[in-house]
Formats: structure tokens, C-alpha cells, sequence
């Protein structure tokens, strides 16, 4: 267990503030955010490389907050990867070992084990200038992981390597902390990469660690606007809470002219009722409807007429009108191959339905 | 074609060189081989090259004995003093060599300036004044370049090798001083240079005494007074030679770092 | 703590900075504001001060008018000698000014040189002879400050000048030169200051004569023989003060750039 | 109609080879590589930065190739933007009109419109340095259009931007094209933002371009393998053709024991009877069917078991192996509630299609 505690730190006039972050033992937990937001500052704050104001680190209930770099077993592999350029491959993958007074049997075999895994064995007598991008950062890996550290932390993993390499090289780290089990800390600015790596994601926005959880629910429930925002997700509407139950929650939104109820957990916590709210929904959550609704969901069921079309790879995004009083726009991520089946067209009439299951609640910011 | 914009410019570049060239050309009027190895080879010369490489080894050591850790701390660390300390590593490049002389001669005109003349070593107009002056006006060069040498590998290889295990001084001396090597020794190189070729400080502090603290640059002054025309030419040929040959020397090294 | 090596290092950079600041200190028992006053506003050195800067200017001048197109080309344009050019810029920074004012002599000893030497301005021992030994031993530096300059501003600048209809010299002037100001400004007092500190080539060219061509450093050089210590502390007090507000004025300059 | 034909340029010891690139007058084209496949170093040679060893350019059917870059009404908005700094964001987008000799009302206006659609009229009188990534972007667009230009090129338009804004950039330039009806040229790394902004596309590899054509051509049937590796594309396969016929060509699989037949255009001119080629599909392409297959599609569905699974957001890849004698691995791109619909987990057996239409073929290579 790695555990951040109320962590306060600052540089120049940039302020990490409050930052509570505990890791389990084997987890991969990724803080994702824009550029600025404080993440490799965060990273070097952990690692020991700038002082902190308040706050304590633990690391397997050993408080470190105090220590030095060099003794609080965390591998540091930064954005630009820093092999030792004067050494060989072997002698950066050994560096860690070499320092100790002492090393055994065991610790080469780990480092064997590695280095096939990492598939280096062919490289370790070149020298960091002769070596691909893919393979360094291999090697960077394998140098880290050498001296099984508590904690290993990657720094934007993937910025120094070509995009057409990127999908093995994510697949490779992933196969690699499952085989070693190895407790992992990834800061990236690519919600991509953090929700493929990630089990647990924390998203820090201007200094602060505005939400933390596991992956699905960060990606379908966002808890803030500036969350939701950051997750680059558009269909956001205005409205009230009208009544609060046990696990669920009545909202009325006058833009969408109808009340509905949405399943929540703890909305006593977070809500009351009368507060004014946001309320939003991802865009792959909003369906596009056959046939004629069914009576049961027809209070979130709108007709609507395409306004907009982008059209990507596979998936295409549809700007649609509501037919709403006042004109509300929604977007809708949608397949290529269900748009044909619908024979949606920029102009078409539709029906779409917004699920309430993936309805999340946001407090109206001050 | 709108080209004359692009051929104005080179063309002034051109004349700049052919400025130079005229210049050195202007030298063959007065030196033949036979001239040049009898000079060259005269005690006097050979014993101002003596005196000029050691003291410029002497004075280039010096320098990189505080230019490394000055250089380094500079490039790493916040401390007390920074800023002044930075600023005054600039005075021997805005301040003529004639005045940093002066000041050391006026130094050893205080009470604590004499008290170590008498004790061990004499400067003024000896010997060690020629290293002394060479070093006070090398130091802050050579400093800036290492600092720059150290700004240059960034600070992040010496964080990765602490997590790893190292402490600051493991990781400097394991990481940071091999990848620095090129840096160091062009610094080296161009150090030597300055200080073989110092001579406003040297004359200041050391004098002008022929066999004793004479030397290459100073030499060449001497000659001025004598009106040895030829004799002044060989000696400019040595220290172009010099300065031409570590400045080649430099560039090779600069060109074998790492990628 | 192992904070031992970080320690040291500073520690260095201390010290270096003390042995700076007690030379400096130790100019105090030699000046009185009452003496600062009358050597400074003596003929001589009013002279002198005038000259210096007189000389300083118009070298500073030539020089930039050169090293503005030449830096320009050097660090735009690909041509032939370009690489021979670079290397000779370098000469000046490496070849001992005393070398390149023998040069300067020697050249004027030539049939050339003395051609030109009767034909219109007469440089040797004369005010000329000031402001091109200062012109030679500055020009390849301020070259080097301003290729750095226009390096620092990506070409790609003007070729988007060049795409929306400007031709190259258009390019130049309404884009890379208004960006370039902080640069060559910075360039200019830095020249200006090496132009003042100027003495070894100035002395082999110009000599050394009172009110004819005494130039500070000159001055101080001079006073020595005189062993006139107490007009050599203020001398060294004016050329200090021109170094460092030259500095500090670069400073802000490099501050004041954009983003 | 901008051409670029037969284009030869080096610089050291890189080539651009035989470049052919014809856009459409309003045509977006957009030429995608990885690092260092000479994208940056075409749009110089085609800017008239750097010289051509052979072919021409013609623009509006003149030939431009001897033309200095002033005269080429070529607009060019560079990876780093490159606002000029001294000039506040009025003169920086007038800089272009304020170097003609006289400049009408209609021009004015013309900038008035660019002004409006960019939202720039209130930072008008801003520097550079004052303003948001996104606004940089904008302003030099502006700058860029104000000359009407034959051509607008873009480096990389949002490298410089961070990743959150992105989707809002791409949008505004789309917008921007379609209103303006400017002939574009785009080059870039990201395969996403090809697809988005494309109507053609390029795929340029080691200074060549390895094909070009209409966006879905481009995306589904790449022409040789290290076009469709670069595409990220990994089921492929080894196979010989057994049959040509006038629209369709019948392939034989030892690696997937099948023969089957494909539709393909130009069959003949490509391929030979006998020939060694390769085929694949796209991950999304595959498909996994909930009952039992009907007999006519029987010979390209496989039984398969999951045999690994990477969740990304909202569509997850699965790496089944095939039931054939030799493994054979596929990937599956799904989406998470097809997943959960047709409950899919780590080792779960299923039934896979390969869909024939989006099957391509590819030359064995050399």
C-alpha cells in the first residue's frame, strides 16, 4: 500500500494542494490531466526530488515523507526515458544492483527473467544511441524494475515513442505489471492511455486531485463539471433536484422540459433537494431509437433532426437538435455500421434516448 | 529573383574572412623558414614557450579544480549567494585583464597581500604571478562553460539514478561526470588557450622580465620597443598556432559527444 | 543526511566569490572620495575617458554594422566558406589580442599597409589605430552573440512572412529584426564594454602616448611604471563600474525578451 | 486543382521519391506518417523552401516550381504557429494584405468574416504572448487566410495544443473549411485526426507515398503491408490466390484452413492467379455472432476462446485464438455493452465472422 496523505507542496507560484492518493499493493493507478495541472510536479514531490510544505507518504505503512531519493524504493522512469547514455544496456538494466554492497543469485535470476520478458537479451551489449524508441523505453523498464521497488512510476510513458508503436508498447506495460505484480503510478495527459491502463484513476486539474476512482466509474460518472469537462464530455443540460430517495434521485431540468428519476449512491451525501444541478451524459450512452419508444422509458425520449455530422474512422459523432421549446443540442457517438442501419443522414428526424443509468449528477459550480 | 537580400549578406561574411585572411597574408613578407626555426629555437623564445605552457597548465588545473564544483553547483542547486555569485563569475569578461591585474598587484599592496608574499610563495613579479594572473582571469570562463556543460544534462539522469539507489555524489560521479567529459575537456582546451595567450594581467602583476616572467604574449610586446619585426612575426605565427590548433582540437570534441 | 557533496560544491562557489570580493575590498585603502574626484577629473584622465569611449563607440558601431549581416548569413544560409568563416570568427577569441594588434602592425608594414596608411587615415600610434585594434579583437565575438541571436529565432518565422507575400528582406525586417532587438542590444553593450576593456592590441597599434592615445586600461598600464598606486585604485574603480553596469544592463535586457 | 508531380528532394542523406498529390479545388487532403517519413520536409519543399531535384507543381494548372515562396499564394501555419511576437494579433492577421501595394474594401471584408467566424474580435489588439493555445491557433489561421490563398497548408495543426481542446480545434477547423471552401493540404502523425479531417488521404512512409484515396477506401482496403501495419491493422494473414474473376478473387488460407472469395475492383491488374499474397481485416471488422451461423456466410465464421482482453473506455479489444490446428490469433474491436450483451469473458468460447466486404488484399512483400 502506497499512500499519499494531505500532501501540500509548491513551486514558484504553482501549488499542489491537498492530494490524498493511496495505491494498492499490485494496482496500477493512474492520474491523468491536462499539461499544467501539476502531475510531473506531483510525481517529483513523491519521488523526493522537491521538498514538501504538509503532508505525509507512506510506503507499506513506513512513513517516508522525510527520506532521501535513494532510499525510498520507488524506480522513476521520466518522459524522456534518461538511459544512461556512457552505459552499455546491461550496465543501465544492472545500475541499482551494482550499488549495493552486495547481490545474489536471486536478484540476477529476477533480472533475467526480465530481460527475456522485455525481450532485450539480443541489445544488452548496445549502447542507449544505437537503440530504437520502443527499445529503450524497454530497457528504461527493465532498469527500474530491476531493483523490485515498492513502487514504480512512469512519467508519461508514451510521449517519447512513435504514435504507430504506441498500442504495442501500452500492451507490453500492460502485460508487464500483470506478470510482475508490480505496484504501479502512471501520470499521462491521455485519457486514452489512462483509461486502457489504469484500475483506479485520480484526474488533477490546476493542482488538486478532483476525483478519484475505479475506472468505470470515472468514465461514466464524473463527479464535477471540471471532470466532466476534462472527459471532454459535451451533453451537459441544467436542473433541480426535486426529490431524494435511498438510491435514487428525481431531477427536473426545464431545458429538457421533463422531470426523471436516476439511479445514485449516496445522493443524501452529495445532494438536497431544491439544489440547483448539472446533469449529464457520455455520448456513446445516448441511443438512437429504432422504432417508436415503449411507454416505460418515454420521459427521456426525444424526437430530434441531425444537424451535424463527423465522420472518424469507425466511429462517427452526429450533432443532433432536440425538439425541445428552447433548442438543446446532444451529441451522439455512434458506430458506422449502425449508421447505415439507420440510414442516419444529415437533416433525418430521430428518436434518441438518453439511459438513465449513465445519467450522472454534477453540483452547479459557485 | 529576389536575391539580393540572401547575396548581400554572405557577401559581407566573405568580406569579413577576407579581412582576416589579408591580415595573416600579411605576415609572409616576414618570415622564412630559416627565420622562423632560428627564433623559434633561441633560448629566449624557447624559454618564454617554457614558462607560457607551464604556468597555462598550471592555471588551466587550477581553474577546473573550482570550475567543476562552482559549475555544478551553479547548474543544480538554489543557495544563499546565487545571483552574486553569477554575477561576479562575468567581471573577467567585462572587466579588461589590465584592471583584474592591477587589482591582484593592489592586493598585494594591503597588509594581508604582503603578509603572504613573505610567507611562502611570491607573486609579484615572479613566476606564480603569472598562474595567479591566468587563473583570476580564466576562472570565470571556465565556470560558465561547465555550468553550461551541466545545464545541458538535465538534472532528471541524476534523479533516476537516486531512485535507483545512488546518492548525490554516486550519481554524479557514475552518471552526470561521464556524459559531462566532452564538456570538460573542450573546456579545458579553450582555458589553455586564454591563458597561454593572457597578457594584460600577466604584465601587471608579473612584469616583463626577460628569462624570468616573459611570456609568448609578453614577448611579443617586448619586441615592439626592440622593433624586431620578424622575430614579432614567428612569435604570432606560434600563438595563431596555438590558438587555431585548440580551437580545431575543440570542435572535434564537441562533435563526439553524445548524440 | 548524505547532503556532503552539495555542500561542497557550494561551498566552492563560495569561496570563489570571496576571493573576488576581498580583491575588490582590498581597492579600499587606496581610494578616498576626495581622491576618486581629482584623478577623476583630471586632464589626463577626462582625456583618456574621452577617447575610451569616443574609440569604444565607433569600434562598437563598425562592428555591429558587420556582424548584423554576417551572423545573419552564418546562421540562415548555407553558401561557400561558410564553415572556414566560422572558424575564423573563432580566431579572435582564441589568438591573444596582443598577437592580432602585432597583426595589425605588421599589415601596415606591408606595401598595402602603408599605401593606405599615407593615402587617407593614418592608424598607427594615431586614434584610428584605436578603434580598428578594438574592431579586431571584437568583431568575431559580436558575429558569434548575434548568429546565437538570429539561431534563437526559428527560420520558420519567415517563411510564413514569405508565404503571406514578403519577400526576404521584408521577411527580415518586419519579422526576425524586431525580434532580434533585445539581442542586438544585449550584443551592443557587451561589445561596447569589451571595446573600453581593449589593451593589448590597442597598445600594440596605437602605443601608449599621453593625451593622444591613453586609453583607460592604457592608463592603468602606464601609472605603473609611475608607480602611481593610488590613480591606478581609481582607474580600476571606473572600468569595474563600466563592466558591471554593463552587465547588469545586459541583464535586463535578456530579461525583457519575448516570452 | 493543386498537383504535385513526380516530385523528387533531398536534404542529407533523406529522399522524398516520385511524390504525385493532386487536390481538388475545397478538397481537405491530409497526408499522414510517422516521425521522420519526410512530412514536414514535403510541405517545405512545396512552400518553396527547399529546392527540387526533379518533377513540378502546378497550382490552378501554372507551374510554380522555379517560384520563390511569396509568389506561390501558398498559406503555410507551421507546427509551432509562429506568431510573429512583435505584432499584435490586428497586424498579425492584416500582415499578408498590409504587404500589397493597395488592399480594397472587399479584402477588409473579407477579413471582417475570418474575424467573426474565428471569434477573434475581442483580442484583437492582444500579443501573442498573451493569448490561449487555442487562440494562437486561431489567430493563425486568420493570418493565414486572410490573402485568400490557392492553398492553406497545416503542419500538424494540433501538436501544439493541448489534448483536452483538441476535439474543439478539429471541430472549429472543419467548420472553417467548409465554410470558406479553402483547398487544404494537412500533414500529421495522428491517424484520428486523418480520418476526421480528411476528404483524401495519404499514407507517406521513408519519403514515399505508399497509396492515397478517398477516406473510407483508405481506412478499410489498405494496398500493401506496411500501409495497413501502419494503420494499426494486425490480423493479417498469409494466403495464395486460387481465382480471378472480373469483381471478385478467391483466396486460399493454410493459416486459417479456407478458401474463400472476396469482392475486389481491378482484381486482374493487381493480382495473379497463384500468387503469394497477404490479406487482413480490421479489429472492428470482425464479428461475433450470438447464435449458431447460417449456412451461407459458414465459411469465414471459426470457433474461438478469448484469450486476452484490453478494456479501454467504451470499446475494448479481445485477442482470440482461433480453433484451428495451427493458433491463430484475431483481434476484436467491441463495444463494452456488446460485450456485456453477449456476455463475452477471459476464456469464454465463441463463434467469430470475417466479414468478406471488408476483407483487402495485399501484395506479398519483396
Amino acid at each position: 500500500m502506497i499512500e499519499l496523505q494531505g500532501v501540500h507542496a509548491r513551486v514558484g507560484s504553482f501549488r499542489l494542494a491537498d492530494i490524498h492518493v493511496a495505491i494498492g499493493p499490485g494496482d496500477c493507478h493512474v492520474i491523468v490531466g491536462p499539461t499544467g495541472s501539476g502531475k510531473t510536479f506531483l510525481l517529483e514531490t513523491l519521488i523526493g526530488l522537491r521538498p514538501m510544505e504538509a503532508g505525509t507518504i507512506r510506503i507499506h505503512g513506513q512513513d517516508v515523507t522525510g527520506l532521501p531519493p535513494n532510499q525510498r524504493q520507488i524506480s522513476y522512469v521520466p518522459q524522456d526515458i534518461c538511459l544512461f547514455p556512457t552505459l552499455t544496456v546491461r550496465q543501465n538494466i544492472q545500475f541499482g544492483l551494482d550499488l549495493r554492497p552486495r547481490f545474489d543469485s536471486q536478484d540476477l535470476a529476477f533480472v533475467g527473467r526480465l530481460v527475456d520478458f522485455l525481450r532485450l537479451s539480443a541489445i544488452l551489449d548496445r549502447y542507449p544511441r544505437n537503440l530504437s524508441g520502443g527499445e529503450r523505453q524497454r530497457v528504461a523498464l527493465a532498469r527500474a524494475l530491476a531493483t523490485k521497488p515498492a513502487l514504480l512510476v512512469l512519467d508519461e510513458p508514451f510521449s517519447a515513442i512513435d504514435h504507430s508503436l504506441r498500442e504495442e508498447i501500452r500492451r507490453m506495460i500492460k502485460d508487464l505489471l500483470e506478470e510482475f505484480k508490480t505496484t504501479t503510478l502512471i501520470v499521462t495527459h491521455d485519457l486514452d492511455e489512462a483509461f486502457f491502463l489504469g484500475d483506479r484513476i485520480s484526474i488533477i486539474l490546476g493542482g488538486r486531485i478532483v476525483q478519484s476512482g475505479p475506472r468505470d466509474e470515472m468514465y461514466y460518472h464524473p463527479k464535477s463539471l471540471p471532470a466532466a469537462e476534462f472527459l471532454g464530455i459535451r451533453n451537459l443540460f441544467a436542473g433541480r433536484v426535486e426529490q431524494l430517495a435511498q438510491h435514487e434521485i428525481t431531477i427536473s431540468s426545464p431545458d429538457l422540459e421533463r422531470t426523471f428519476t436516476v439511479p445514485c449512491r449516496c445522493a443524501h451525501k452529495r445532494f438536497t433537494a431544491g439544489q440547483a444541478i448539472r446533469f449529464g451524459i457520455r455520448s456513446e450512452a445516448v441511443h438512437i431509437l429504432r422504432h417508436q419508444p415503449t411507454p416505460e422509458d418515454s420521459r427521456l425520449v426525444f424526437g430530434a433532426r441531425v444537424r451535424r455530422v463527423f465522420v472518424r474512422g469507425t466511429m462517427h459523432t452526429l450533432i443532433v437538435e432536440l425538439g425541445t421549446p428552447r433548442p438543446v443540442t446532444v451529441e451522439i457517438d455512434l458506430h458506422d455500421a449502425a449508421m447505415r442501419k439507420l440510414g442516419v443522414t444529415l437533416g433525418a428526424a430521430l428518436q434518441v434516448s438518453l439511459n438513465p443509468r449513465h445519467i450522472f449528477l454534477l453540483p452547479e459550480p459557485a | 529573383m529576389n536575391n539580393g537580400f540572401r547575396r548581400l549578406t554572405i557577401l559581407t561574411a566573405w568580406a569579413l574572412f577576407a579581412f582576416f585572411g589579408v591580415l595573416i597574408l600579411s605576415l609572409s613578407g616576414f618570415v622564412t623558414p630559416a627565420r622562423l626555426v632560428a627564433v623559434a629555437t633561441s633560448p629566449r623564445v624557447l624559454f618564454s614557450m617554457k614558462i607560457s605552457v607551464g604556468a597555462a597548465m598550471l592555471a588551466t588545473l587550477l581553474s577546473l579544480a573550482v570550475a567543476i564544483p562552482t559549475g555544478y553547483a551553479l547548474s543544480r542547486f538554489e543557495f544563499f549567494g546565487k545571483r552574486a555569485i553569477d554575477l561576479a563569475l562575468e567581471i573577467p569578461m567585462v572587466v579588461t585583464p589590465v584592471a583584474l591585474g592591477a587589482l591582484l598587484l593592489m592586493f598585494f599592496n594591503t597588509r594581508l597581500g604582503e603578509l603572504i608574499q613573505q610567507s611562502r610563495i611570491s607573486f609579484v613579479f615572479e613566476f606564480p604571478g603569472i598562474v595567479l594572473a591566468q587563473f583570476v582571469t580564466t576562472v570565470g570562463i571556465a565556470t560558465r562553460m561547465l555550468k553550461t556543460t551541466f545545464d545541458e544534462i538535465p538534472a532528471r539522469y541524476e534523479a533516476v539514478a537516486c531512485t535507483l539507489g545512488a546518492t548525490p555524489a554516486q550519481a554524479f560521479r557514475l552518471v552526470t561526470l561521464p556524459m559531462a567529459v566532452p564538456g570538460i575537456l573542450a573546456a579545458t582546451v579553450l582555458t589553455f588557450a586564454k591563458c597561454i595567450g593572457e597578457f594584460g594581467a600577466t604584465i601587471m602583476l608579473a612584469g616583463s622580465m626577460p628569462m624570468k616572467t616573459e611570456t609568448l604574449p609578453i614577448s611579443i610586446f617586448m619586441r615592439l620597443s626592440g622593433a624586431d619585426v620578424e622575430g614579432m612575426a614567428v612569435l604570432i605565427l606560434i600563438l595563431l598556432g596555438v590558438g587555431l590548433s585548440s580551437l580545431a582540437l575543440v570542435k572535434s570534441l564537441i562533435r563526439r559527444s553524445y548524440d
